[in-house]
Order: structure tokens, then C-alpha cells, then sequence
């Protein structure tokens, strides 16, 4: 049974990895899982200089969802390298760095200072996190600047380069198309939805930073369209994610277009649950005689 | 740790609106300290979708038995209420930082507030078993909105006499516990334990001289519960001034010293 | 207490309505719900001829949400003139027709069929549609085209015409903008969230139509940060919607600046919804000493 | 109808994976008939979201009892098999329309295959007081997977000697329900009664002259049950040929004669 998978270049000894910002720097999760199991680890939005992040609260939890306003708290791309690669390269397993910039230049700039760096596997590009200011979905959000800013990652880097997408936008083809031109590598979809609670005792927006991602199961059905639409506009590989919970929820993002999958949200409710998912193909395969899970991929457009 | 399927052996309600809930969990048990909490799921279904921080209310090392004591605040509070002996629970734990046990001798006032109260139960067994019993140097301050709700008497089995405070006055002093701890307590302690609601942390923080350590158990919304996913911040401070950095409850707390907090 | 509140015309007894394809043609839940109780009753998507809708399974549960494929099955604009509104003029409660074409045209002469039709106060313009394959949400995705529609529909009716927006677009103020400036009286927000499943044993996509809206509570977040945007961008009322499930959920709408809410989904899992939702409101009102609901839209600006 | 707070009274496993619920509701027991069905909410949260359609297996009008069988068959379902007596189920029902009932000395058969047949024995029981208990025209098959699957005693309890079939031939004739009765029926009946999965329906289909009337019961998925979402469509011939409307299984169903459904 082949679990292996080639997501622009990384290669992954099976499909699963986790969600960044859903699993810390890597050390959080790693007394619940094993680390080495893993198919990639994306570790958390990293930005050239370190970051206090937004004002609690933080988070709050919606129907089978949560809302996000972390705000890119991180403690820059010199400490990452420094104090927390390290930790990482113990381990067998792809460590993808996921970049947040305020500017074009600050993207190239990232990319350029993790060139080459030992231990770090490919580059996730964030141009989709609703939470912070400036950049981050602003670019997503429209084809031309989302190319931009990968095309100055590219040019600054030979790493694997995934752009990383935000589904509020009214046509996420139409976006992935652009920086699949740009020469984006592969494509993670999708970033949080944004969203928003009230607290009706005091009248005001719940999370600090009043709007947030959503995320979780209540998204699943919004990523996997995502997926299924992208997987028919572009090529290159696609990471899927939002929702994912189980075996089964992975395995609807694989037929519908996803190369590999990505577990976020629901690390918090199940510390193990990218073994889980992992699990659950696995007995998939072997009960359907699937002897190779690439050739699940985009199966449902069959 | 993390375990799916924890076995309930008690769930009932002590207090109007209150539940103890007792797990059997010996690896818990050995490995819970005051202050530290569990991180439980109170639903098998996406919805509600968190998991709960909840305060060990005490271990019971021998029987290898954890409890918790919650109030009934919500929809996954109330979801656990309905859980029944041989229910199994899905919880992770112990987390967090809790308080540094003091040593036998050193004068100790603990301070706990409403259901706040609940980790220092476990603290206060702590330190009977670090006092042998002789406990003249711990004062022990209860507070709550009215009598039914102190813990006065499970603070009295442990061989402790409270003083207490309710707002209504049905028992003891009538008042904030902050309020009575001033009253009562002139002389100086050697270090303050403390829970409860953000308000009575607050009048602590103003009522203490600057050279008094107390240690407080803060709250905050949490998703991952171990650092992951950088959601639980408070402030803490960064030097003399107004300058702060976030330190994450779920990892570097719930326990701080008042003194880095802000109010 | 005051309850009642005006939506571009519209005057309702209380901020309470039925979304549009969740409350049938009024008949269905008239044994479950009082409909003289209601603030206004949205009836199903109406065309100029009958429509067939989607091959089955139309509908798919998700985590706390819904997906739908009907595709606008209806009896056609004479049929409901005819057959279904002399049942709902009985009632003392506005009747809303949610009507729905494909093309410019077709909404233009459904608006004037329904001109002056005693017993219709009001037309909800569906331009956000996700389950045709023509019109429905592509006019909503766009703001030219979605003005377009809503200046042909105000051109033929006298009625009150509330724009009926989607969610799958880039920048919902934007479009609710240019509908503004199109001659609307008022918006309704949100419309389904695309989205889709995928069943892993038959590998194919669950919903007939392959494609489906999502609605429910898993979408209540991202319908809230609409209302709230849009609330920022438009002095026109806004009828909110998306997962409206309880009183305080109707609250949170009302705070984020909807002056009136619809209940959809949340009719199929608890039939008197609508009823609890204005209960809750009420009471609500009552302990906060709220002496009119008109106080309370838009009060988490404040 | 519609009560939130039906109170169970007795949820057992009585078959392998399957499970009688009776439930407390003189309301529904009066207003029921045969073929209709409740809608049920398996969960007080939001997930699962959508309520569950299951037939009325039977009435107990006396006493004010209403029955279920079902199948664990997925999480509604399995949350539902948690429930206990006394724990309190959300219920809208009677509703759907259902099978027309004989006049008596009319032959009929009554033809069910898997958890497909339990409509069918409220039906029975109607039969059999129609009938005043005189039961030589009422010929009753059942199929199962296998034979502990089979309600072969329920159906005797009731007066009738089934005919039986199992797939795996543990019980009975070994094969489908349909070959079996088309084996065992030479004599042509006034009218069929049928209910199970969509396979045998369509056996069955092609198995009748064009003269008999059957009335099968067909299964979609449901939103509100009641005619308002226009979910749960199933294909009904429009004319002679290929032509066709959409029915509703909810309201103009779940019971259909078999001549206008397509397969
Ligand atoms: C470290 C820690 C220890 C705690 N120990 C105890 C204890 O021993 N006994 C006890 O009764 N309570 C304790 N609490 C509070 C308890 O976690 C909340 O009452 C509980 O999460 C409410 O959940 P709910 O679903 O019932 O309420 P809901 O209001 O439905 O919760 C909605 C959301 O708000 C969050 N939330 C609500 N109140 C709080 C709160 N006070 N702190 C953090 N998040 C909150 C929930 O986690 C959830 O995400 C503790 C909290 C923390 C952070
Ligand atoms: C009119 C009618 C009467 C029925 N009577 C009975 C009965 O008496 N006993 C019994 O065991 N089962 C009966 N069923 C089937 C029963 O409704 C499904 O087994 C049940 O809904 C499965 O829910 P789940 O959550 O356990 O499974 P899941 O697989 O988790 O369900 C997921 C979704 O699919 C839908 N679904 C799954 N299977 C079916 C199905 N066969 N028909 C319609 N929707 C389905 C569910 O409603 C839900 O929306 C009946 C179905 C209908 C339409
Ligand atoms: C608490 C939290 C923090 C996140 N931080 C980041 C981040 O730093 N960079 C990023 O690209 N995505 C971030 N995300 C988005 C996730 O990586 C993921 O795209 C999204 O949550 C959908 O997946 P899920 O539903 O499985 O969580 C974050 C999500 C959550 C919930
Ligand atoms: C089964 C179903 C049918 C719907 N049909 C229509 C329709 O005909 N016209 C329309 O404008 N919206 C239609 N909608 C969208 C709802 O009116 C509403 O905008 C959406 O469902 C969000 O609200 P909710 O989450 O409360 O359901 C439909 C929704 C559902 C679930
Ligand atoms: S709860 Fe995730 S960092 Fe504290
Ligand atoms: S289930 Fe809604 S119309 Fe049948």
C-alpha cells in the first residue's frame, strides 16, 4: 500500500500534515503524537519580526466551528530558525514554514532568509489570514496582488513554494489560476472563513479584534467545493484542509482534487487526531484495495 | 496524558447548580498537582465542538481517583451534568502550571472565591500532607454569593476552619472575602494562594503590599489547552512600566504571581 | 414593547420572518406555527413557469449545517398568484415573494406580474441562488450586474424590493452598494454558502446537482460578519438570516445591524422555531428593560 | 403533532444492531396509521443537525404507546440507541400518508424485506382487526439477511404464519423475499403490501402483471418532513412513458403505489 505523496516537490511518506497554527512550533503536540508519523508538519505563521499577536479573546466557538483572531502571534523568523528548527529536525518529517508579510518585499524577504535552511522542506505563503491589518488576505483577495507576492517568493527562493488561498473571494479558481502562473508549486486551501459573534449581555463583537476566521467542521463543505474547483482549474498539487476530522472527511478532500491534506481544528478537540485521520485512510484503503493512494486523488470528478 | 475513555464513577449535584464529578484515572491522579487543570470534552458530537478547562478539585493518589467540582455556567457544563456513572469521558490532563507548594512552616493564607475555590481543595491537601497536619500557620478564606455555596465544609473535613463570607450574608461575614481577609488577617503571611472572579483578584491585587507573594489561578478561553494554538493569552508584565508581553494560560499558567498580572 | 420594525416598507409586527425555501408556501407549517404571529412570511423561490428543480438527493447534513439542491422547484408565478396566495391572505401577515429568473428580463416581468397583487407586500429579489445553473447567484456575484437586476425589477413594481445577497463574493458591501444605488429598499443577507460533499463509498459527489448551498447553524458566523459589514457600508435595512436558530442568535443579527431577521433552516429541526425565536427576543427585552427592538439594531457599533 | 419532551419508555436491543423504542404519546398512538412515519431529533445539540424519519413499527392506542424498530445505521441512529427509559425525545408526527387499508375477505400479501418491514406490522395488526382475526387471505413474507434478522416471531405474536427467506439460508427459503414469493404465490392476490430496500422494490416491480396494485413505501432524505423544503424528492410517472413529476416522499408519500414509481 502506497501512502506516499509529492506536493510540489515535498515529498511526504503519507498524506496528512498538520494545519498551521493549529500545532504550535511542533513541540506542543509532540507528547500526544509521534512526530515522526507524520506526512508534514506546517508549523505556525512566521513574520520577519516577532509579533504580540491581537487582544484576548481570542477565539470563540461557534456550531461545530471556531472563530480565530489569533493575530499572527509568532516569535519571528530569526527565533524560528534559531530556537525552534532545531527541535524539529530530531525528526523524519517535511517541515514546511508558513510566511506573513505586510508587504511584497517582506514575503521575498522571508523566503530569502529560509533559502537553504537545514530542516525546512518547502514554504506555505499566507496571503489569506483574515486577522492581521495589513497583507495577509488583502492579497489573496484579488488574482493580480496574490500573484505578485508569489511571484517575488519564487524569485527569492528554490524551495517548494504553496500558496496558500482564501476562500473569501468569489472565485478561488480564478485566484489559483494567477498563482499557479506565478510559478506557485502547489496550492493549501482553505485559509479560515471570515466570520464574527456577538456577545449580546454586552452588546459587542466577542473576539478582540471583533472579525475572525472561522474554521473546523462547520467549513468542511465550503473547503471541499474550494477543492473541487480548484482541482479543475489547475495542474499543480493541491493541500486540502478545513474541517477535516476524520479518515473520512480526508478522504472527501482527496477525491475531490487534494494531493495531501492538512489537520487543523481538530487537533484541539483530538490531540491525536492526524494519527486518526491517518488511520482511517489507511483501513479505507486496505478494505477498498486501494493499493495507492494517488490514485484516489480527484477520483469523484471521474 | 490523553484518554478517550475515562471511566465516571460519580457525577452528582453537592450544591445547587454544582457538580462533583469523580474519574478513575490512576495515571492523573499521580501526576496532577494543585492548580492544574483538565482539559475535558463534554459532548461525543461536533457541538458543542471545545474542550473544557476544568481545575482538579482533588486526587486521591491511592484509589487512583481525580475529581472535579464545576458549576453548571453553560451548554457543555450542562451537557457533563447529565453524564452518568459508567459514562465514559474524554479528557486530557493534567495541564498547566500550577501553584509552588510552600514549605512546612511558612505562614500561608488561601483565598478562594465562589466555585473559583474548587483547585484549592487540592492545594489544601497538599499542604496538610507537607504540614503533617500541624496547620496553624493556613488561613483559610472562603467566599461565595450565599451560604449554600461555600465549601466550608469540605474545607473542614480536611481539618482546616474557614473563615467565610457570602454577599448576602446568610453566613459569616457579610461581604467580599477580600474584604474579610483585610478584617481578619493583620498580620503578614508569607505567601498568598488564591481563586476566583477576575473582580475579587483584582481588590486582592490593590489590598496587597508590594512585598507579599500571592499566587492567583487566572481564566481564559482555550482551545488546544497546551500551547498550540496561542488563543488563551493575559498580559503580563515586561519591566516596571505599562509594557506587557502575552503569556499563554494554558501553558505558562493558569497559576501566576499577582504581581505580573494585570488588572 | 415596541416590536415592530419597517424593512424598506415593509411593516412588520415583530422582526421575526421565514426564509425564503425553508417555510414552503405558507401551508406546510401552518398546523405547527400561528401565522398571524409572524412578522412576515418569505415564500419559496417563484418563476415566471413552473420549475421541475434538481434530480435527488437534494439535500446533504453536514457538521451543524445543510447543504441544498433543490434548483428552484416551484409551480410557477401564476400557479402561486392563483393557487397558494389566497391560503396565506386569510392571515394577518405580510406575504414577502422571493422571486427568481434567468435573466434580466424574466425578474422584470415577475416584478411586474406581481405588481399591486393584493396580498404580496413585498418582493425578496433572489440574485444569490447557487442551485441554477443560470442566473440565481451569477448576478450576485457581481456588483454591476446585480444593480442591473434589481433597476429592472424596481422599474415594474411599486412594491417594496428587497435585494436578496450572496455570501460567495470578494466584498458583499460592495455589491450591497451598488444595489443600494439601484433603487433597493432593502437587503436581504445571506443567501447559502457554496459548498459540496462527497460520498467516500460510491467516490461521487453526494447532492444531485454536485454542488449545493450551505446554510444552518455552521454558517451563522460568516452571516453575522455580513450583516455587520453591510450594516457599515448601506443606510438601507438589512433582513438577516444564516443558521438563526434561537432568540439570542436573532439578538446577535439585530446588534450587528439587521433590522429584521428570517428563520430558515432551524424550521426543519424544530417546527415552531420562528415562535421561539420571537419569545426569546422578547424576553430578552423584557430583562434588559429594551423598550424598543428598533434600539437594539446595530447596537454592537456603538 | 409535535412534542419535544415524549418521554421514552423503553429503548431496547432487540435484535442484533437493532432497536424497539416505545414511546409515551396517547396523541400520536390515536392520530397514526399505518405506513406513516415520525421525525425524530437523535441529539439536543446541533450535530447531528437534521431530524431522522422513522416508521411507526406500531400503536398501541390503549395505552397511548407508539413504537419503533430501527437499525443503528449511522449517528443519528446510534445516538438514539443511547437514549434510556425515562430520558425525553423530540418527536413530530403522525405525519406522511400511508398505506390503504383492505376491505375484509380481500386477498392480500404483505411482503417485507430487512428493518424495510416494520411499517408492516402495524399494518398487520390493522389487518387483523379489519379482518375480525379471520386471517386465510393475508398471506405474509419476509426476507432478512439472515435469520436471527428475521421478525418472523413478531409476525406469528400476531396470528400470521410467515414465509421466510434469508440470503445466507438460515432460516427458510435461501434468497430474496420476492423470489420467494413468486415461487410460493401462484394464485394472483387483490393487492400488495411492500416495504424494504430499493432492490427488492424494483424485483418486485418487475415480478407484477400490470393488474395488481401494490403500494410500497419508499425511502429519501428528509429535511422538515413536511412538504416545506421540497427535499425528499422521488421521480412519479406524468403519462405513459418516460415522463415524470417529482413527489414528495414526506407528503404525497413515503407510501406509493408501485405503477407510478420508476426503477
Ligand atoms: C484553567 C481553568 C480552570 C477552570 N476550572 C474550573 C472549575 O474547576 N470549575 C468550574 O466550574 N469552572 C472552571 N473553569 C471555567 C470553565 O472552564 C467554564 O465555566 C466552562 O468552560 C464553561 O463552558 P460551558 O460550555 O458550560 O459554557 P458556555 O458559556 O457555553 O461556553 C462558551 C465558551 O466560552 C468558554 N468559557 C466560558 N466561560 C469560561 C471561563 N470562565 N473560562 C474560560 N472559558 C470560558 C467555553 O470554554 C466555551 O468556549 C475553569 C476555567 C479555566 C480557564
Ligand atoms: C419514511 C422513512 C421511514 C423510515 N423508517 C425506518 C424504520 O422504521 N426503521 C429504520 O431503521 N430506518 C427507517 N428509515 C431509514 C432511517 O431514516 C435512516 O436509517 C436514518 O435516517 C439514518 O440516520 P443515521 O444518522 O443513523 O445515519 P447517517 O448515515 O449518519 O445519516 C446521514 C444522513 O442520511 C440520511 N439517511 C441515511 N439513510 C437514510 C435512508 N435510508 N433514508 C433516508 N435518509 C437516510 C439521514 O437522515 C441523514 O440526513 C426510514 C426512512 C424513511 C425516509
Ligand atoms: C487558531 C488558529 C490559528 C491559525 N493560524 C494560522 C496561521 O498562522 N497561518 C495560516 O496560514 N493559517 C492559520 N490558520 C488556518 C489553518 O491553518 C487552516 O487553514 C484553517 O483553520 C482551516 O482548517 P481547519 O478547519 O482544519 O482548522 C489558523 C487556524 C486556527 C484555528
Ligand atoms: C432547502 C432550502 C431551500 C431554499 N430555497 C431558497 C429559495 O428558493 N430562494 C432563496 O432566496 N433562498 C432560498 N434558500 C436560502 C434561505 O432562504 C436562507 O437564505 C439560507 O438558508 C440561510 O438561512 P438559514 O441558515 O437560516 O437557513 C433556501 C434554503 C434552504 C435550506
Ligand atoms: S489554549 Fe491553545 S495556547 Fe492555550
Ligand atoms: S422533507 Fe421537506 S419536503 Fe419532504
Amino acid at each position: 500500500m502506497n501512502l506516499q505523496v509529492n506536493i510540489g516537490g515535498i515529498k511526504m511518506k503519507n498524506p496528512v500534515a498538520t494545519a498551521s497554527g493549529t500545532f504550535g512550533l511542533g513541540r506542543e503536540y509532540s507528547g500526544f503524537v509521534d512526530l515522526n508519523r507524520l506526512g508534514a508538519v506546517v508549523i505556525k505563521g512566521t513574520t520577519l519580526l516577532p509579533r504580540l499577536g491581537n487582544p484576548a479573546p481570542r477565539i470563540a466557538e461557534t456550531p461545530a466551528g471556531l472563530l480565530n483572531a489569533i493575530g499572527l502571534e509568532n516569535p519571528g523568523v530569526e527565533a524560528v530558525v534559531e530556537q525552534y528548527l532545531p527541535f524539529l529536525r530530531q525528526f523524519d518529517v517535511p517541515v514546511i514554514v508558513n510566511i506573513a508579510g505586510d508587504t511584497v518585499e517582506d514575503y521575498a524577504r522571508l523566503a530569502q532568509r529560509l533559502d537553504r535552511q537545514v530542516g525546512v522542506a518547502g514554504l506555505e505563503v499566507n496571503i489569506s489570514c483574515p486577522n492581521v491589518k495589513k497583507g495577509g488576505m488583502l492579497f489573496g483577495s484579488d488574482p493580480d496582488s496574490a500573484a505578485e507576492v508569489i511571484r517575488g517568493v519564487r524569485a527569492s527562493t528554490s524551495l517548494p513554494v504553496i500558496a496558500k488561498l482564501s476562500p473569501n473571494v468569489t472565485s478561488i479558481a480564478a485566484v489559483a489560476e494567477s498563482v499557479a502562473q506565478a510559478g506557485a508549486d502547489a496550492l493549501s486551501l482553505i485559509n479560515t472563513l471570515l466570520g464574527m459573534a456577538i456577545d449580546i449581555r454586552s452588546k459587542r463583537p466577542v473576539l478582540g479584534n471583533i472579525m475572525g476566521g472561522l474554521s473546523g467542521p462547520a467549513v468542511k463543505p465550503v473547503a471541499l467545493r474550494a477543492v473541487w474547483q480548484v482541482f479543475r482549474a489547475v495542474k499543480i498539487p493541491i493541500l486540502g484542509m478545513g474541517g477535516i476530522a476524520s479518515g473520512e472527511d480526508a478522504l472527501q478532500f482527496i477525491m475531490a482534487g487534494a494531493g495531501a491534506v492538512a489537520v487543523g481544528t481538530a487537533n484541539f478537540i483530538n490531540p491525536a487526531a492526524t494519527i486518526d485521520v491517518l488511520k482511517g485512510i489507511e483501513d479505507y484503503m486496505e478494505e477498498n484495495n486501494i493499493l495507492d493512494i494517488n490514485d484516489l486523488v480527484g477520483a469523484a470528478h471521474r | 496524558m490523553y484518554n478517550k475513555n475515562t471511566a465516571i464513577i460519580k457525577n452528582d449535584e453537592v450544591m445547587p447548580g454544582h457538580w462533583l464529578l469523580c474519574l478513575d484515572s490512576p495515571d492523573i491522579a499521580r501526576a496532577a498537582s494543585p492548580g492544574q487543570f483538565l482539559h475535558v470534552r463534554c459532548s461525543r458530537t461536533l457541538d458543542p465542538l471545545l474542550r473544557r478547562p476544568l481545575s482538579i478539585y482533588c486526587a486521591d493518589r491511592e484509589r487512583g481517583r481525580v475529581y472535579i467540582l464545576y458549576r453548571a455556567a453553560g451548554r457543555g457544563t450542562a451537557l457533563l451534568a447529565g453524564m452518568r456513572p459508567g459514562d465514559r469521558l474524554d479528557v486530557m490532563g493534567p495541564l498547566g502550571k500550577g501553584y509552588t507548594l510552600p514549605s512546612p512552616g511558612r505562614s500561608v493564607a488561601v483565598i478562594g472565591g465562589g466555585i473559583g475555590a474548587a483547585p484549592l481543595f487540592f492545594l489544601l491537601s497538599e499542604i496538610k500532607a507537607i504540614y503533617s497536619g500541624r496547620l496553624e500557620n493556613v488561613a483559610v478564606f472562603l467566599g461565595a454569593a450565599t451560604g449554600e455555596l461555600l465549601l466550608a465544609s469540605q474545607t473542614a473535613a480536611l481539618g482546616f476552619s474557614p473563615y467565610t463570607a457570602t454577599d448576602d450574608g446568610t453566613v459569616g461575614f457579610k461581604g467580599s472575602v477580600i474584604d474579610l481577609y483585610i478584617d481578619t488577617n493583620g498580620s503578614k503571611v508569607d505567601r498568598i494562594y488564591a481563586c476566583g472572579p477576575p473582580p475579587m483578584l483584582k481588590s486582592l491585587s490593590r489590598a496587597l503590599g508590594p512585598d507579599i507573594r500571592a499566587e492567583v489561578s487566572v481564566e481564559e478561553r482555550m482551545g488546544c489547552g497546551v500551547g498550540a494554538c496561542l488563543s488563551c493569552v493575559c498580559k503580563v508584565r515586561e519591566g516596571a512600566g505599562e509594557e506587557f508581553r502575552y503569556a499563554h494560560v494554558c501553558k505558562d499558567g493558569p497559576v501566576f504571581s499577582i504581581q505580573d498580572l494585570f488588572f
